[in-house]
Formats: C-alpha cells, structure tokens, sequence
C-alpha cells in the first residue's frame, strides 16, 4: 500500500484511500455499474436499430427466419435467464445480510443456470450450421437473400449476447471466491451488487431478444 | 443504499416474470394482426422494468441511478425515431433518392 | 475551360447563381461576426492590458439582457439561412416535369451515359442548354457521387437502389465532372466533362451517335430475351401481374401494405421480388441479381414506365 | 518554496522506476502517459499529413500511387482523429485536472483509468499494425459497402483497433462523470465548479452515449468484411446508408468530445488571463451540456446528398442551426470576459486569441454546410476539409496547446521559455492560415477531398497551403523541442505562477500524490479574482 500520511486505523480494510467513507465508495461504484450498462444499452442499440430496419423492410424474410428457429429452446432459455436472476438477486441479498452459506449457494446455482443457457445456445447454433442458415458463402442459395439478413442479425445478437453471458461466469466465478473468503457483509458487498446488476442486465436483452427473435408470426 | 429487499418479493417478482413469458408465447399463437409485435414488445418492456425495478434494486436507489438507467434507452429512442424517421418519409416526395 | 487560376467556380446552371447568392449571404454574416468578434477581442486584449503584476479585472458576473440578444440574434440568422438553405435545396431536389431523361451508372471508375435516344457515352455527357435534364444514377459496385461544380449539383450513386438529380444548363461550354464520394484506387480518376450545347448542336450531335435502339426498345428487347414476357402478359394469363399502368400506382402487398410503386420499387421488385409480393400473387418470380446489369435494369424500367392500358 | 524535511515527495518522484510508472493508478501520472503516447500518434499522423501536402504540391499523382494516397489519408484521418484528437485533453489535462477541480484525491476507478490507457495502446498497436501489414484505404468515415466488401486492406484489423479505442474512451468518460458526481470535495457545490468540469462532464456524456454505437457498428463492418455478414451489403437488401446513419449517430456528436473539452480549456485561460469572473458562468456551463444534448440530434448533417429522406434533411439542417447558438454563447461571452479584464501577454494569452479566431472561422463555416442547398455543392470537397481543420486543428490543438502551457508548471514543475512559446504561437497560426485557407477557396471552386490528383487550375492554392503546412510543422516542432528540453532542467515553476483561482493552484507544483495534504473545502464561487483581490488588499 501507499506509504501514506493518512491514517487506515478505524476505516474498514475494503475502502480505498480515495474515498471518504464507506457509503461514498458504494454510491460511486453503484452509479459507475449504472453509467457502464447505459454504453451497453447504447452498445447493443446499434443491432436493435439494424434489426428495426430490416424487419421494417423485410416483413417476409423475418418470418421465414424466424421459423427456423427452435421456439422450445428459446423458451426454456428464457425461463433458465429468469431462475438465474431469482438467484442472482437472492445472491446479493445474501450478501447484504451477511450470509455466506447463501451467497455461495445461490452463486453456484446461477452459474449453473448461465451454463445450461449457453449449452443450450450451443445445441441451437449447431442445428443452423447444419441447415446452412449461416450467412455467407454456405448460406442456403434457394432462400429469398433478404433473410441473410436476418440471419446476419441473429447471430451477431445471440453470439455478442452469449458472450456477455461468459463474461458474466468469470465475473461469478471470482464473486464465488470473495464470498468463500468472506468477504461480503453489510457493509461492503458493492462487488455482488455490481455483479448482480450485470447479469440481470444480460438477462434483460435475452428478454427482448426472446419475442424478436424467435417468436415472430407463430400464428401462422 | 442499504436497503434489503424480503425474499417474498423476489419470488414473486420471479413468478411474475414467468408468467409474463407464458403470456408473450401464447400471445404469439394468437393473430392480433399488425398488434402482435407491439404486444409482445410491451410485454418484454414490463418484465424489463420488474427486473429492473426490483432484481436491480432501482426502486430504492437515489434519483441520479434513475436517470441514468433512463436515459440509456431514451437515446435508443432518439436513434431508432430520426432514423426510421428517415426510412418512413423516403417514398414521400416521389423521387427516387431523395 | 477556366482561367489558370481560378478564384470562383463558373456558375453554369439556372440555380448555381441562386447557391452562389445563399453563399455570399452567409458569408457576410460570418465575416461581420468574425471580424467584429476578433476585433473586441484584440481591441479588449489591447486596451485592458496588464498594467501592474497585481492588478485583477473588474468584478463584472454577467448580464442577462446581453446573453439574450445573443442567444435571439445568432438564432434568427441561423433560421434564415435554414429556410433558404431548406428551400434552395427543395429547387434542387424536384426535376421539372418536362425534364428530359438520363441514365448514369457509376461503377468503379468510370461513368457510364446513356441518352433518352440510346447514344450512349463514357466519363462525358452531352447536354443541350436551356432544357431541364433529369439525371437518374445507379451504381454498379459502391457508392460513388455524380458531381458538376458548375452547376452546383451533386448527388450520390448509391449501390441497390436509384437516385436523381437534375439541373439546367445555360452556358455553352465544358466542365468538371467529379466522382465525390470516396470509392477506392482510382477515386481520383473517376472523372469527365459535361459538354454544354446550344439544342441544335446537340440534335447534331445526338443523331451522329450510334446507337442500338433507345433505352425504352432496349427495355423492350430485354423484356422478350429475359423472358419477363412469359409471365408479365397483357391479359390475365400470365403468371405474374400486368404491368401495364404500374408505373405510379399504388400497389397492394401480400402482407397488408401499400406502396407506390416508383423507380426503386420496380427496381426491387426485378432484383429482390420477394421483398415486397404483390397480393394475390405467389413469390414465384426468379431474382434478376447478378444477371441484369444496372444498365440493362435502367432500360427494363424506362419500357415499363411507357406501358399504358389500352383505353 | 521553503523545502521541508518531512514534506511529501511529489507525485513524480514518490516511488521511482519503470514498474512503478507503468502499474501506477495515479491519475496524474496516468495523464502524463496519456500525454507521451498521443504526442507521439500526433507525429505519426503528422507524418501522414506531410505526405498528403507533399503530393498535392503538384496536379499529378506523382509522389505516391493512388493506393498509397489513399492509404496516407485514412490514416491520417484515423490516427488523428482516433489516437489524438479524442483522448487529447480529457486523457491528459482531463485526467490530471478533474480529481484536482473536484478536491479529491483520485478519480473515482484508479484501475479503471490505467485499463483505458492500456486498451489505447492495445487499440493504437492493432491500427497501427494495419499500417504495417499494408495500410487501409477506406477514409476515416469506413463507408460501406467499400469498407465491407470492395477494399481488400486491412480493414477488419483497423476496426477492431479503433473499437478497442472507443473502449478507451468510453471508460474515462465513465470515470469523470462519476468522479463529478460523487467525489466532488465538501461546499463544491455544482455552480461552483470550474467551467472545465462542466465541459469535461458534457464530454462525457458524449463518450457514454455515443461511443458504443460506433463500436458495434465498425464490429458489424468487420463482421461483413471477414464471415460474409451481410448487414450493409445491398446484394442481399442491406442498405449501405443504414452504416452512415450509425457511423454518424457516434461520429458527428464525436466533433463534441473533440471541441467541448477545448472550449473547457478556453474558458478556464480566458479567466485566468484576465484575472476575471467569467461573463455569464450559467450560460456558459449550460451551453456546454446544450451541445452535448442537442448535438446528438444532427448526425445527418453528412448525409445530405446520400439519398436520404428530405424530411430527414430538413430536421437535420434545422437543428445544426440551432446547436450553433450555444456555441455562439460561448464565443461572446469569452470576449466579453476579457472587457474591463486585467489581460497579462503571456503565452496562454497568444493561444486563447488565437483559438477564437481560428474556432470562429469553423464553426461559422459549419453554417455553409449546416445549410442544406449550399451543402449539396459543398459536400466532399476541400472546403468540408478546411471546415474540420479550422475546428479541430485550430480549435481543438490550438486549446490543448494552450492548456498544455497554461498548466505545463504544475503538471512538471517547470517553466518553459516565455519567447519561444509567443514565436511558436505565432508561428502556429500564420501557418494554419496559410495551410488552410485556401482549401476554402479550392473548395468552393469545386475540387473534391480524398483526390490523389486534380486539375491543373487548382495547383497555385495548393501549392500556397503546402508551404503553409510546412510553417506550421515547424511550429509544432519547436514546441514539442522546448517542452522537452524544459524537463531536464530543474524544477523552478512556483505553486502558482499565473495568479490563478482554483484548487490547482493552492498546491505544490508538482502536486503530491494524493494531491491534498488537507481535504479542501470550497466556500466560494469559481474565479472570485476581485474577492481574493479584497483578501490581499485588506491584509
Ligand atoms: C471538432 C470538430 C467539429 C466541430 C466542433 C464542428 C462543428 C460544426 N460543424 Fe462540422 N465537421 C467536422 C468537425 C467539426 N464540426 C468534421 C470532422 C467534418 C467532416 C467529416 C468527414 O466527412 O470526414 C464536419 C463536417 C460538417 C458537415 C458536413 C459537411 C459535408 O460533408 O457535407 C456539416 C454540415 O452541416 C458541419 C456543420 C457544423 C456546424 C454547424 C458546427 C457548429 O457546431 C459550429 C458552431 C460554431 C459557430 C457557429 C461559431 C460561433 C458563433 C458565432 C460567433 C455567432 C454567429 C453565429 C450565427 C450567426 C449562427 N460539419
Ligand atoms: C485532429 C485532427 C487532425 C489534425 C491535427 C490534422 C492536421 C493536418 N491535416 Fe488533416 N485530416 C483530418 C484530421 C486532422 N488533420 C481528418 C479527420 C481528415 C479526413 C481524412 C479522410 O478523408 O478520411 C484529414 C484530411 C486532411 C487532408 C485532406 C486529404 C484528402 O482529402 O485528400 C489534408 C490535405 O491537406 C490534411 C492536411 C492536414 C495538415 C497539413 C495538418 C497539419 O496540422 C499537420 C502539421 C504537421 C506537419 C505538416 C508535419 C510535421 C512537419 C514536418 C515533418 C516538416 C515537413 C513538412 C512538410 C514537408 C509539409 N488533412
Ligand atoms: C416466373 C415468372 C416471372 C418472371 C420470369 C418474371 N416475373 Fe415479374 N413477377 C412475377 C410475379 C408472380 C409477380 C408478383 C409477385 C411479386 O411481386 O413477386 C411479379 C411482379 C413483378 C413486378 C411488380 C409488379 C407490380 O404490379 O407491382 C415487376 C415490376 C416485375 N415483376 C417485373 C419483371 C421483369 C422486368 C421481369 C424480367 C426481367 C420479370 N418480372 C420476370 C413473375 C415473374
Ligand atoms: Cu467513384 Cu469516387
Ligand atoms: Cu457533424
């Protein structure tokens, strides 16, 4: 540490020497997690503008695609997404109470959830390689060039979607290790708070990208 | 912001979601004509906010955090609205290009 | 052409005179503000100079009424040259409708001309002066953008669709043709001359080309060869809808929509029929990309425009 | 100053050695890294702009191929705007100056802050490896379906280094605003902050909002360009005006974080140099959050001529219009700030005046532009290129330059010779003009940009701006010589040299690490010069 004039004693062995306090510390990191997820808002907004484009224009070809798509594994995704958020949400309430045997628990069960999703995703992006529903030179020549586009736009969704969920696993991962260590407890628990904030984000595009993607003119 | 949420509400929350999803696929088999797309984007707006609200805990926080979660998906309005703006007005004149 | 060097742009059009005065307007506005603004601020830095190492300026915090004539100022200004600007550029956009028509096709790097008669030229085009000209640009490869400084038009050829532009000439003489958007290697050398004539010399000059039909009989010829003809008949019989009277219409969609059909629809409906299908039709009509050149596309729509109904 | 024993060493000399420069979390010394590293790319695209100058000396293509003009100003473009217009004052003075203003001891995510200069470098590595393996030819704009799917450069590789880039960027951005919000010291209440935080502030805002959206769209481009993605690809219905929509959605708002900080800089010089209350603090601070606002609002100002709606048109131009009065606020109340002021000739002085004038020419000829009829004959050619110069070499250098003067004592310790910063000052601005200038003329007679050769009749203003660049080349380089040569002289600048308010100026030059020795608190308003002025005089 700094060989610093300031005195450490009495201040809590979590807060760094810039901050005042405690409460400061946790505000600041709370409101940067929240600054963070608007460039992602913004980040993932370009895809959703392509997308609102060409379905705009393409009405037919987005239904053609999306009824390549496995509208069971969609949903049983979706559903996993939510369990992961109940427990993630449970994780840092854990934390904020103090308890680590439920910090643990509930972190390991959302790591489970976020892998079976992206297991899930795996099984999903074989089938479209077998079906030559890959944009690019293999894409099926006998279908209308337009759901290029579509399929364009799925995989550059889901794909940056899936690797936000592996981003999310490290994150848990090293989460998982502080509240082994006990770490968290009513006072400082701003690391599963911002971790939580970020994987219910992820959840959230999977909540848009659920009816977008895979849910188009099932009626017909 | 040291405010702990019961665990009630978040099973409900969680219940709430799940239903939310049974609704947006059992919307999808029913032909609302041009509403089903609207519909289902409503629904996934509302299990957003649930989320957002009470998982991300913004219904407690300070007024500041409530802004900025705001405004990340006004500015998606500003880009998705000038630009489709562009698209929806392009036939009007009657001359290509322009 | 022009002087060696040259200070202003000839001005060669019936509108490059008005763009030229919109821009002597705007910069009297800007040289009164920059040089009253630079002058205060050399004149302030002058007078309220430093007279002793201790010396502060006056303890002045602002003024209301002040910012406010200098918000309301600038602000109306900036309206003027909005609504001129806007207006200027609605001349520019509407071709008359007496305009005579040109096709363009950028492709990387050259221009290629094709005359109402079906002359055709390259990196040149001839023009009689005092007749709107309506210029309509396609793009073989990338964007690339039509531009006469001349006549103060210029207009992106953008790949997949089509666009106009449209000017009169009213000087004889040669200009600029430049390519002014950027499109790789020789960007720079995709240029050429607009040749400006008095109408006879240019009837001369049109009846000396050779041609092989105009672009309308072109269009025709590649309706037969394309077999466009097979399903596209003048009764009902035919697979696909009646062409006649299209052009202009409002055509009602497989999904529920509306749209009018102009040059691009007819353009997307032969090279991505399936975008937009005609109601009561089946997506059966094949996708001319990669076998229609834009030319070729730019004739079939020039006969398709001229398919009437008979009375 | 009368060096105690036990006095803390200051930022630069507390803890020595490579290590510990190059793992520090010191804002301060983050900011000098910063500051290394955009010098040197602010060579290297100098370097570009020397071969475009020299080409363009004559008519024909003769010095270069056209392959390789078009390589030399994509990157100059690129490596200008990208790698050291962008992070120019918010990663150098923004860093060191925004925990300093606010009182605080560090930003708010020390690690944060050396991550982003470490995805700079990774971004600036990647771009330039693109210049090694062969270059890129797109233009800065990466239009597609040129950059997707016609270029056969490096174009995947140059996207990704300037996503990793925009990256950068997004996380100081991230970081200022919440240093400002939540670490801002005791009595500093938000009218109280320097008119540099504001800036900083609304340029971030900027970075947040904006960045992102150029980074998934260049992300889309590489997709095209590398696995055949077609999303701007017209040969499957993608429409390539889509890319320009996006590209500017970012980009045009992007000329913000390039001008606002300068403009910061500007009004922190202005009242310094005058030893003056700012004219009219609100407006000024409000403004800068109105251009970062309303400049969201006007990206299709580019696209005038690119087939897009003329209804679009319209609310574009209209509101470009507008988002020039708060710039127009700005300016007049920078003069009227030095009214009655008490104005010193030192260095900063030269820089502040030379920035109004050269700012004023650029923003009023955004006006030409901004206005749509004239924009058709005036886009693409070299008048849009003295239009961006005039702005951002003339605004925005020409601010950091004079930041960097202006601050150069207390971020170094050192003082620099007074003659040479005025001759070099003056040197900068006759050459810009001459380098400049003309390109309006040249422009308006109609010779487009991104040319490798041209008409003849156009070859005197070039030749006149060529010789200007060389001037102002020389300019730069003096300045870059005697900043460099300060540093191996000893540490003579006092706390505060220029008699300024503010609380950088109450601590050492250099300060220490943590800046404060006691956590300041501020009880009055931002440049209170005549109330310090009763201080002195009543003692
Ligand atoms: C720092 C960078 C910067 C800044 C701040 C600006 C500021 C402005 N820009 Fe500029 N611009 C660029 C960088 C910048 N620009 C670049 C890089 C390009 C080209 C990109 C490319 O294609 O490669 C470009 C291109 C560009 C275009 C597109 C041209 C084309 O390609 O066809 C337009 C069109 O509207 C435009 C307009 C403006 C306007 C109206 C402002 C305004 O914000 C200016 C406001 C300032 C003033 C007006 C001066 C002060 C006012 C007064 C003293 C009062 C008097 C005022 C009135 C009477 C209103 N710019
Ligand atoms: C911050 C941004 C920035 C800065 C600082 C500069 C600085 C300069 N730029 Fe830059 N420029 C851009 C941003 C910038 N530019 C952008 C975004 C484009 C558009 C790119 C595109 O189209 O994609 C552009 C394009 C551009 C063009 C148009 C190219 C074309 O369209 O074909 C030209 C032409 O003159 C030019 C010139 C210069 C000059 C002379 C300088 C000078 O300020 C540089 C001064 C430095 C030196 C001159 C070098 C050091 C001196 C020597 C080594 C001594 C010897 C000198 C000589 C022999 C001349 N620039
Ligand atoms: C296999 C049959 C077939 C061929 C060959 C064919 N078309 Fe079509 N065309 C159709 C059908 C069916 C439709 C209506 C459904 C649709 O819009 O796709 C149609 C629609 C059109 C339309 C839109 C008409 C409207 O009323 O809006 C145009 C224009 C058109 N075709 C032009 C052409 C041209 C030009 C060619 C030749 C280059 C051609 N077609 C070749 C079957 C064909
Ligand atoms: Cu064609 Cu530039
Ligand atoms: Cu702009």
């Amino acid at each position: 540490m700094h060989p610093a004039h300031e005195n450490h004693g009495g201040h809590h062995p979590m807060l760094q020497h810039h901050f005042f306090n405690m409460g400061q510390q946790l505000e600041a990191s709370i409101l940067g997690m929240w600054v963070f997820l608007v460039t992602e808002v913004m980040f993932f907004g370009g895809l959703f503008m392509a997308y609102l484009l060409y379905r705009t224009l393409y009405p037919a070809a987005w239904l053609a695609g999306s009824h390549e798509l496995n509208e069971v594994l969609g949903g049983l995704n979706t559903v996993v997404l939510i369990c992961s958020s109940l427990t993630m949400a449970l994780a840092v309430r854990a934390a904020q109470v103090g308890a680590r045997m439920a910090q643990i628990v509930n972190i390991i069960l959302t790591m489970g959830f976020g892998t079976t999703f992206l297991v899930v995703k795996y099984y999903e992006y074989a089938a479209k390689f077998e079906h030559h529903l890959v944009p690019g030179a293999h894409f099926d020549p006998t279908r209308e060039p337009a759901q290029q586009l579509y399929f364009s736009l799925y995989f550059m969704m889901t794909g940056i979607h899936a690797l936000h969920m592996v981003v999310g696993l490290g994150i848990m991962a090293w989460i998982l290790y502080g509240a082994w260590k006990g770490h968290f407890n009513a006072e400082y628990f701003a690391p599963v708070e911002i971790a939580g904030l970020y994987w219910h984000f992820v959840d959230i595009v999977w909540i848009f990208l659920f009816p977008l993607l895979y849910l188009i003119g099932k009626h017909q | 912001m040291s405010h702990v949420s019961s665990k009630g509400l978040y099973y409900t929350i969680f219940i709430s979601l799940i239903i939310l999803t049974g609704v947006t696929v059992a919307i999808a088999r029913v032909d609302l004509g041009a509403w089903n797309t609207p519909i289902a984007l409503a629904v996934a707006a509302v299990k957003a906010t649930l989320v957002i609200l009470f998982f991300m805990g913004v219904r407690n926080n300070t007024p500041l955090t409530k802004v900025v979660a705001a405004s990340g998906f006004l500015w998606l309005i500003i880009l998705f609205g000038i630009t489709m703006g562009d698209y929806l007005t392009r036939s009007w004149l009657g001359i290509p290009g322009r | 052409m022009q002087s060696t060097f040259p200070l202003f742009p000839q001005a060669a059009s019936s509108v490059a005179s008005e763009v030229d005065l919109l821009y002597f307007f705007i910069l009297a506005v800007s040289a009164f503000f920059a040089i009253l603004v630079s002058a205060l601020v050399v004149f302030f830095a002058v007078k309220y100079r430093r007279r002793h190492p201790d010396e502060v300026g006056h303890d002045i915090h602002g003024s209301i009424a002040l910012e406010l004539l200098w918000c309301v100022i600038p602000f109306v200004l900036a309206m003027v040259m909005f609504f001129w600007g806007a207006s200027l550029y609605f001349t520019l956009a509407r071709p008359p409708a007496d305009a005579m028509d040109i096709f363009v096709v950028g492709k990387q790097w050259m221009w290629k001309v094709q005359h109402p008669s079906g002359v055709r030229e390259i990196n040149e085009l001839h023009v009689p002066i005092g007749r709107p000209v309506r210029i309509t640009l396609g793009s073989e490869d990338v964007l690339h953008d039509y531009y006469i400084p001349a006549f103060r038009v210029k207009m992106d050829a953008v790949p997949g669709k089509l666009t106009t532009m449209w000017f009169t000439a009213t000087k004889v003489g040669t200009y600029h043709i430049f390519c002014a958007e950027y499109c790789g290697t020789q960007h720079s050398g995709m240029i050429g001359q607009v040749i400006a004539m008095e109408p006879q010399d240019y009837e001369a000059w049109i009846g000396g080309g050779r041609t092989t039909g105009t672009a309308v009989e072109n269009g025709e010829r590649l309706f037969t060869t394309m077999a466009c003809i097979t399903c596209h008949k003048t009764d009902t019989s035919g697979r696909g809808p009646i062409l006649s009277d299209v052009f202009g219409s409002t055509v009602d969609l497989q999904d529920g929509r509306q749209v009018v059909a102009d040059e691009n629809y007819l353009r997307e409906s032969i090279m991505n029929p399936q975008a937009k299908v005609v109601r009561e039709f089946q997506p059966i009509m094949p996708t001319f990309q990669g076998t229609l050149s834009e030319e070729n596309l730019l004739q079939l729509i020039a006969y398709i425009k001229t398919l009437k109904a008979p009375q | 100053m009368n060096h105690a024993v036990n006095e803390p060493r200051s930022y630069l000399d507390a803890p020595y050695g490579v290590a510990s420069w190059l793992l520090t979390k010191d804002h301060k010394r983050i900011a000098l890294l910063y500051l290394i590293s955009i010098t040197v790319f602010f060579l290297i695209g100098a370097l570009f702009a020397a071969g475009i100058r020299a080409e363009l000396m004559t008519p024909e293509g003769d010095l270069f191929t056209a392959d390789m003009y078009n390589k030399l100003f994509t990157l100059h473009g690129v490596v200008m705007v990208f790698f050291f217009l962008i992070p120019s004052i918010p990663a150098t003075l923004g860093n060191f100056l925004v925990p300093i203003m606010c009182g605080a001891k560090d930003l708010a995510f020390p690690k944060i802050n050396l991550l982003s200069w470490y995805l700079y470098l990774i971004g600036a590595t990647l771009t330039l490896g693109a210049v090694f393996m062969g270059g890129v030819d797109t233009g800065w704009t990466f239009y597609t379906p040129y950059s997707s799917m016609a270029s056969n450069t490096n174009v995947t590789l140059a996207a990704v280094g300037v996503f990793i880039a925009g990256f950068s960027s997004i996380l100081t951005g991230f970081n200022f605003v919440v240093t400002i919000h939540r670490m801002r010291a005791p009595g500093l209440t938000w009218f109280r902050m320097p008119l540099f935080l504001w800036a900083m502030y609304a340029t971030s805002l900027v970075m947040i909002l904006g960045t992102p959206v150029v980074a998934i769209t260049l992300l889309m481009v590489g997709a095209e360009a590398a696995l055949g993605f077609g999303i701007f690809d017209p040969r499957v219905g993608g429409d390539p005006v889509l890319f320009q929509h996006l590209f500017w959605f970012y980009s045009h708002p992007a000329v913000y974080i390039m001008i606002l900080p300068g403009m910061g800089v500007i009004s922190e010089l202005v009242a310094a140099v005058s030893r003056k209350q700012i004219f009219g603090y609100s407006f000024v601070a409000y403004s800068s959050l109105a251009i970062a606002i309303i400049g969201f609002l006007v990206w299709g100002h580019h696209m005038f001529v690119s087939s897009q709606s003329i209804y679009a048109g319209l609310v574009f131009s209209i509101i470009t219009m507008i988002v020039a009065v708060p710039s127009a606020v700005k300016t007049f109340n920078w003069t009227a700030t030095l009214y009655r002021g008490s104005i010193t000739w030192e260095s900063p002085t030269y820089w502040v005046i030379g920035f109004i004038g050269l700012f004023l020419v650029g923003g009023l000829t955004g006006l030409f532009l901004g206005a749509m009829g004239l924009d058709v004959h005036l886009h693409d050619t070299y008048f849009v290129v003295a239009h961006f110069h005039y702005i951002m070499v003339g605004g925005g250098v020409m601010a950091f330059l004079g930041g960097v003067h202006f601050w150069w004592p207390k971020m170094t310790g050192r003082t620099y010779p007074e003659t040479l910063g005025k001759i070099s000052a003056v040197l900068v601005f006759v050459g810009f003009n001459l380098t400049f200038l003309p390109q309006f003329v040249v422009g308006y007679l109609g010779m487009p940009r991104r040319y490798h050769a041209y008409p003849e009749e156009f070859q005197i203003l070039n030749v006149v701006s060529t010789g200007g660049a060389s001037v102002l080349g020389i300019g730069y380089l003096l300045i870059i010589g005697y900043l460099v040569a300060s540093m191996f002289k000893p540490r003579n600048a006092t706390a505060n040299p220029w008699g300024a308010t503010g609380l950088e100026w109450d601590i050492p030059s250099p300060p220490t690490t943590f800046n404060f020795e006691i956590d300041p608190v501020v009880t009055e308003d931002a440049y209170n010069y005549a109330g310090r002025a009763q201080k002195t005089g009543d003692n």
